[in-house]
């Protein structure tokens, strides 16, 4: 059983070999790190959440639906809890036959990932607060954290 | 009537103050009916018109059926990726 | 002075670390790697050569337009030489400020390297035959070699 | 008459027998007559309709006018990646 959360740093060169196969010859990762800045603010660091067993769920729906339809193998990871700028979030690596595949694979996936599943994050500041990102709103955030 | 617990995260959680409620319905209620009632609890003024809901760990709409041993959770919008 | 040509192994781990920074948050990396068969045989190794300062130059340029097209920096890295089933023959890392640019500008320069870099290969199959691979013919391959 | 150098490589070098082979043309020709040339000498029988020549490694047309000190390459089709 294969999980798609984790509290520990990401390592996207051992994910990257999980789907590498001498029959597979074209291999795409996408990695998403903490940038430094966010809707014009300084980020210092965020700390994930998530709504655990639906999210190892979602991500292996998401991962069997990308296997499926491009022929390729798919691994993904997510981090959770405290992160510094400049660390890997999420990884996600495909593996397929030619470029083409493994390209649109790589996309859906993260963007099936940013979509459906249930993480989320809280960024901190350098002026010392901390806000819940929200995608949906104007600003990317909703409203200062308790 | 059916108790149902409801699981709360991220802001959601910051609102109502705890990870978890308890909201009593009538049998047959469904997921407008849950959402209308979390409103009127301590924080649940400030849920948006159409705040997500899984049932099950699936996304539910407002007539989406409650039985008594669902696993229900309110979700914040998502911040993944 | 970047070499875009390599007779080393490719550490596509070391290629994203040039081009990721604070402010990047998306990193895209593409590597192309020996399959173990092509046009329906079975391949056991193959050896690739280039025009090595005209394929520095193309390079450069497609690196070069790409960084300015999509806003990102580019690191690229084509293997000459024998390499077995499996090695990494071309990598391409790319890191920008959003997902959009990262995976655009990795397609775009991998495609372009594939077009425009006079790099040729020569493929040696299990029956103990050689071929120079040709993707513009009907079955990817020109003649035996000599 | 000019002297050109003109690089082989990959298939054309073994085609060729040689990674250089050498073609004397008049003033004012241009790459049109350069394949004129060597599609006459040993091996030149089997090269393609149009093949990909690089003038000073940019990729030239078969009216490109060649000078005496030009870099001259004769490319096979390309397969990197």
């Amino acid at each position: 059983m294969i999980s798609y959360l984790t509290a520990q740093a990401i390592d996207v060169t051992a994910l990257a070999a999980r789907i590498t196969a001498p029959e597979r010859g074209a291999v795409v990762t996408f990695s998403g790190l903490v940038r430094n800045h966010h809707a014009g603010r300084e980020v210092v660091g965020l700390e994930y959440s998530a709504y655990d067993t639906m999210a190892e769920h979602v991500c292996a729906a998401i991962v069997g639906s990308a296997e499926s339809r491009w022929k390729c193998r798919v691994a993904v990871q997510h981090r959770l809890g405290r992160l510094a700028v400049g660390d890997v979030a999420v990884a996600v690596a495909v593996g397929a036959g030619h470029r083409d595949a493994a390209f649109e694979a790589a996309r859906w996936v993260i963007d099936e990932i940013k979509r459906h599943v249930p993480i989320w994050k809280r960024e901190e500041y350098t002026d010392g607060t901390s806000g819940w990102v929200d995608p949906t709103a104007p600003q990317g955030m909703i409203a200062a954290s308790s | 009537m059916t108790l149902h617990r409801v699981r709360l995260f991220a802001r959601y959680a910051e609102l109502f103050g705890a990870e978890q409620v308890e909201v009593t319905l009538p049998p047959g209620s469904r997921v407008g009916d849950l959402i209308s009632a979390l409103r009127v609890l301590p924080g649940g003024a400030s849920l948006p018109g159409d705040p997500f809901v899984a049932v099950n760990m699936s996304q539910a709409s407002a007539g989406t059926s409650l039985s008594p041993h669902d696993e229900i959770a309110l979700l914040p919008p998502l911040a993944g990726g």
